[in-house]
């Protein structure tokens, strides 16, 4: 029995979704089964961390998603857990204790995204320093281009 | 930057939530004591207050002390093991030292937070963000067309890569079908940029351990790559070359017998390289047991490409998820035993030749066809018909100022990049831009695995460690 | 001529002149690779383009000893500062090039992460362009910078 | 013989010394950097006279027009001395190393050495191990980490460097039963089979462990630890800029030619050298041409190391001093011992 199939016998109520090319898996989760999950995929055989991820929705409900990819080695076969995350209230709790490689990347998603991750030993600014304001990747955040302005042209001065 | 005006990248109607509150820092009056203790650069003679102030540099701190699981997994000291014992280090024998961001061996701008003990280091933290480019969310405005414009310039030593990942990942959404001639040109060209990244790395290996010579073989040899690439491309680097539809133009006249002269140049050069370090007593000794990394710890941090190979894990994505018919040409894994930096230097010297194989067989076998898909709705028409013909002329307009649209859905797709596992998690809404791209890079797990690997070792092997993981700044902080 | 301000006496232009010579000849640049740029610097200092013709081989680790800043790449918002201090701790007379389209404009990069050209940050003397600039503009900016040390342009 | 005759030809020979090691640290710095661009298939520095030969004149004048930045933190004092005390003892081992033969100017022997110490030998190391406190002093005084690890470096690598040094000479001493550069010189006069020089290289085991400690003490690859630029930036030096550092760059030049010059005059024996029957015109440059061409043949050694080697760490560098190179040395010292009692008092069984 594959390691998803077996964690699809853990939890029947889940949706699987399976995308053949390329061939992964999509579980979604919800928000309090997350932490069992990915420690029970762990432990069913996707034991490699690959990434983790925030995406922001804007308009949907809940209105962030936490992507994390597990990979197994033998036999080769990918696992995506997508779980949202309320917009008011965005804590997730830390991965550090199954992957501690999760640790960069829920600070970058803490850091981008404003997702807090409960119980992260280190939870600060990654990527930007740490008095910026705001969180750069959410859609309502600007990207902040600066017109083009040439400096010799009289308009600039 | 808020102030200004201003591309927003989602719709306007969403409420604004307001940032949750950050978690409570240390004590801050040990803060700020570790903060006069911190300096930025090398002298730490000259940093003004305000700089202080205006970067909260200090803030980014070691943790802690106390024993904490994710701590003990960074020291690599969960590892029980009867002879270690702790010795116990007097706060005043430790020196806090920075590490870049500018030195000359952080490749680039990766700033270590160090606590050295003599010369020994007890903590490492990597501090990165220095290189922070935002391309997540430039790659938000840019259309699946221009998308490519912009992932390349991410992991420079290995634009190509980030090009076909991105490509490939947006033809899964989109369900196109590249022509095989097309998927030769693009493993001919990572195959190449392989080669050309790992001799970076033999330079950098080599000008980081003190062998000054290496540097200039391997940029030497580097260059009848790129020489190649500028013919094929027009460019040196950030090529944007590989598109999502197959590649921008057929290869050259003549491409064979420069393929051919690299090839032969090329391992030429490498067997000057083994010539140089394989027999080499100091380079053994700098090498052999150093920066260690166990398959297991790989697997925790995502660690992945040649140090996890280096480590015993046999596995690249080339042959579990084989992509743009990479199946089709013969090459080996190779795989070490103690995932040192002697073992990651064996592992790169023949996936370079391994790379070299691909090449000489994509040189033998390459098929005749087109190019890039003829799916009309992302390939613009030849530049044939655009004379020719209004409605051609139009079409390309189209597609070069507004893109084409992308079915809804969501992807991840993998490519063996030189340094690792390098994914590409696009979420399209159906529209011409991406709703969200988010690049999974290898350099990224690797720069976390430092604290791992170098805990308890010397400033010496610092250096050769970070170089042997390879990380590109700009492939960590994106 | 009518720009140079410096002593005009037959005796100082020598003295000044044969002192630009020397530091056009040995101009000894910082390491400050930030991005695509810097492997490109460091393309131009190995063996097909050569930059030690120039007596430019010595990269100088530390940068109290360095001439010349090659800001090769992006620099983000939090490099900014480290930028400036790297640029102080340099000891006068010091050049800074912008290499790339990034460091000098911000280049393809207009966003909150990027400083929209190096130049806020620190005095620039000569602006290569591309992305990256390839070897030959490297040479060519720094054969640039040294006519105008030579001719008195830049004095420092 | 006046005492000015005296005063005079010293100050003379002491200003010859200085502008001798300025002009060969002039032509050595070219010649590592054409040499080492040659082994990386470069040109090497062209633009600064024809093939760059001004390269260092102009490399010199730029630092000593440089502004001397004086960081906050430096103890001041030692700080400025550093430099000098890195400078003088390179210059003051140069004044005893006899460059050719001796002549004569009326019945006046003029010797080309600066002087001719009879401790000579006990004198270069005094003054080598002075060189190493300069580079202390200068790590310690910048007030700075990196400079500091670098000092710290250069102390442990003196004192397992210094003592196999120390330990190498010894059989040289006791083969020539002198100290004096000179007499050793003279030892190692006349010809064997006609062609062959009698050298000291007969005692290779010291030649080698001498060239190996000379290599180390000079802080040249693969024993540059002390100003690693990859590992801690400049080391000693990171804090020093103008013509400060101008000096301690001088400084290691000259000492690399001193341990070449020393190496030759103890083992490859000094300024001899076939004279081909030359014209007395000739005859008389011959033995400076012998010494500058081996000297420089020693140098090309330093830099094909320096081309070709990656660094030694810290750890290494220590053990290979202490559990290589030291055991050999007093291994040989007894062995030379044994060679020496046999030729003087034959075989005890005969």
């Amino acid at each position: 029995m594959s390691a998803l199939e077996s964690l699809a016998d853990a939890y029947p109520d889940l949706v699987f979704e399976h995308v053949l090319d390329p061939p992964q898996s999509v579980a979604h989760v919800p928000a309090d089964a997350y932490l069992d999950f990915v420690a029970n995929a762990r432990a069913a055989g996707f034991d490699v961390f690959v990434d983790l991820c925030g995406v922001d929705y804007l308009r949907r409900d809940p209105r962030f998603e936490v992507v994390v990819n597990l990979l197994s080695y033998d036999p080769p076969a990918r696992l995506r857990i997508r779980v949202g995350v309320a917009a008011d209230d965005p804590v997730l709790p830390t991965l550090t204790e199954t992957f501690p490689g999760a640790n960069f990347y829920e600070r970058e998603a803490f850091d981008l995204f404003g997702i807090v991750f409960a119980g992260h030993p280190d939870l600060t600014r990654i990527v930007l320093p740490d008095d910026w304001e705001g969180h750069p990747l959410r859609k309502d955040y600007s990207v902040g281009s600066v017109p083009v302005r040439f400096k010799e042209s009289p308009k600039a001065q | 930057m808020s102030d200004t005006p201003n591309v927003v990248t989602g719709d306007f109607e969403a409420p604004t939530t307001e940032p949750p509150s950050q978690p409570e820092t240390a004590d801050s009056a040990a803060a700020e004591a570790r903060r006069e203790i911190h300096d930025m650069w090398v002298a730490g003679t000259e940093e003004p207050a305000w700089m202080r102030s205006y970067t909260n540099e200090g803030a980014q701190e070691m943790l802690e002390a106390e024993s904490d699981p994710a701590l003990e997994i960074h020291r690599g000291t969960t590892v029980t093991d009867d002879f270690i014992v702790e010795e116990p280090a007097d706060d005043d024998e430790l020196q806090i030292l920075n590490m870049g961001p500018q030195h000359p061996s952080t490749h680039g701008v990766l700033r270590l937070h160090l606590e050295l003990d003599g010369e020994t280091i007890r903590r490492v933290k990597p501090i990165i963000g220095y290189l922070h480019t935002g391309m997540e969310k430039t790659a938000e405005t840019l259309t699946y067309m221009q998308g490519s414009t912009n992932v390349t310039r991410m992991d420079y030593l290995s634009p190509f890569h980030m090009e076909l990942a991105f490509s490939l990942a947006v033809e899964s959404l989109l369900g196109a079908e590249i022509p095989e001639r097309g998927q030769a040109i693009r493993v001919l060209l990572t195959e190449l940029n392989r080669v050309s990244s790992h001799l970076v790395w033999a330079a950098t290996q080599g000008t980081d351990l003190g062998a000054v010579s290496m540097m200039i073989y391997g940029f030497r040899d580097r260059e009848y790559i790129l020489q190649f690439f500028e013919k094929v491309t027009g460019l040196r680097m950030n090529h944007n070359f590989i598109r999502p539809g197959g590649v921008a133009a057929d290869l050259p006249d003549g491409w064979e017998e420069d393929v051919d002269e690299i090839i032969e140049k090329v391992s030429r050069g490498v067997s000057e390289y083994e010539e140089l370090f394989n027999g080499n007593p100091i380079f053994r000794d700098r090498t052999i047991g150093v920066g260690v990394i166990t398959p297991e710890e790989c697997k925790a941090l995502g660690v992945s490409g040649p140090i996890a190979r280096a480590s015993g894990i046999k596995w690249d994505l080339r042959k579990a998820f084989p992509y743009s018919g990479i199946d089709k040409y013969e090459f080996e894994v190779p795989t070490g035993k103690h995932g040192d930096v002697w073992d990651r230097y064996l592992v790169r010297i023949e996936e370079v030749k391994q790379s070299l194989g691909i090449v000489r067989q994509v040189l033998e076998t390459m098929p005749a066809g087109d190019y890039r898909t003829l799916d009309r709705k992302v390939t613009p028409p030849p530049r044939k018909r655009i004379d020719e013909s209004m409605e051609a002329l139009i079409h390309h307009f189209k597609l070069f100022t507004s893109g084409f649209k992308v079915p809804a859905g969501e992807t991840y797709q993998a490519v063996e990049s030189p340094r690792g596992e390098l994914g590409m998690y696009i979420v399209s809404d159906g529209r011409e831009r991406p709703w969200r791209m988010h690049a999974r890079t290898p350099s990224f797990n690797h720069v976390q695995a430092l604290p791992t690997m170098m805990t308890d070792s010397l400033v010496a092997d610092i250096v050769a460690t970070i170089a042997s993981c390879d990380p590109v700044l700009g492939d960590v902080d994106r | 001529m009518a720009h140079r301000s410096g002593p005009s006496g037959f005796l100082l232009t020598t003295y000044e002149s044969a002192i630009n010579w020397t530091r056009t000849r040995s101009m000894w640049a910082a390491t400050f690779g930030l991005a695509c740029c810097a492997i490109e610097m460091m393309a131009t200092g190995a063996a097909h383009n050569d930059l030690a013709r120039f007596g430019m081989e010595v990269f100088r680790a530390s940068p109290r000893q360095a001439d010349l800043m090659v800001v090769a790449g992006r620099v983000s918002q939090k490099m900014a500062p480290v930028l400036r201090q790297v640029y102080d701790q340099m000891s006068e007379p010091k050049w800074v090039i912008s290499m790339g389209a990034c460091a000098s404009s911000g280049g393809m990069f207009n966003n909150y992460a990027l400083v929209q050209g190096v130049d806020e940050v620190v005095p620039v003397d000569v602006y290569v362009p591309g992305c990256p600039p390839g070897p030959q503009s490297l040479l060519h900016g720094i054969l640039t910078l040294q006519d105008k040390v030579m001719s008195g342009e830049i004095t420092r | 013989m006046s005492g000015w005759e005296l005063f005079f030809e010293a100050g003379i020979k002491a200003v010859a010394v200085f502008a001798l090691v300025l002009v060969t640290v002039i032509v050595l710095v070219w010649f590592e950097r054409k040499i080492v661009a040659d082994m990386q298939n470069r040109l090497g520095p062209m633009r600064a006279g024809p093939y760059g030969v001004l390269q260092t004149v102009a490399d010199g004048v730029k630092l000593l027009v440089k502004e001397p930045v004086v960081p906050r933190k430096v103890e001041y004092g030692l700080y400025m001395v550093a430099p000098i005390a890195a400078l003088v003892p390179a210059i003051l081992i140069f004044m005893v190393i006899p460059i050719g033969q001796p002549f004569f100017i009326g019945d006046r022997e003029i010797n080309l050495a600066g002087t001719d110490l009879n401790i000579g030998l006990l004198y270069i190391l005094a003054m080598s191990s002075i060189a190493v406190y300069a580079v202390v002093l200068a790590g310690w005084s910048s007030g700075s980490k990196y400079p500091l690890l670098g000092s710290v470096r250069a102390s442990a690598q003196m004192i397992s460097y210094e003592a196999a040094m120390g330990l190498a000479l010894v059989p040289v001493v006791m083969f020539t039963g002198t100290t004096s550069l000179t007499a050793i010189v003279d030892a190692q006069a006349g010809d064997f089979l006609g062609f062959l020089g009698i050298w000291n290289i007969i005692l290779i085991p010291s030649f080698v462990i001498f060239f190996i400690s000379g290599v180390a003490e000079t802080n040249r690859a693969p024993f540059d630890l002390v100003e690693a630029e990859n590992e801690i930036v400049g080391g000693y030096h990171t804090e020093y800029s103008g013509f400060r550092f101008a000096l301690f760059f001088l400084a290691e030049y000259a000492n690399i030619f001193n341990i070449s010059a020393i190496t030759v005059t103890l083992f490859l024996g000094g300024w001899h050298g076939p004279d081909f029957g030359a014209p007395q015109w000739i005859a008389w440059a011959l033995p400076i041409f012998w010494f500058m061409l081996k000297s420089f043949a020693l140098v090309f050694l330093f830099v094909w190391i320096r081309a070709s080697l990656p660094r030694m760490r810290y750890d290494q560098l220590m053990s290979f001093g202490w559990k290589r190179l030291i055991p050999i040395s007093l291994l040989w010292i007894v062995l030379s011992t044994v060679a020496i009692a046999v030729r003087r008092l034959g075989l005890p069984w005969t």
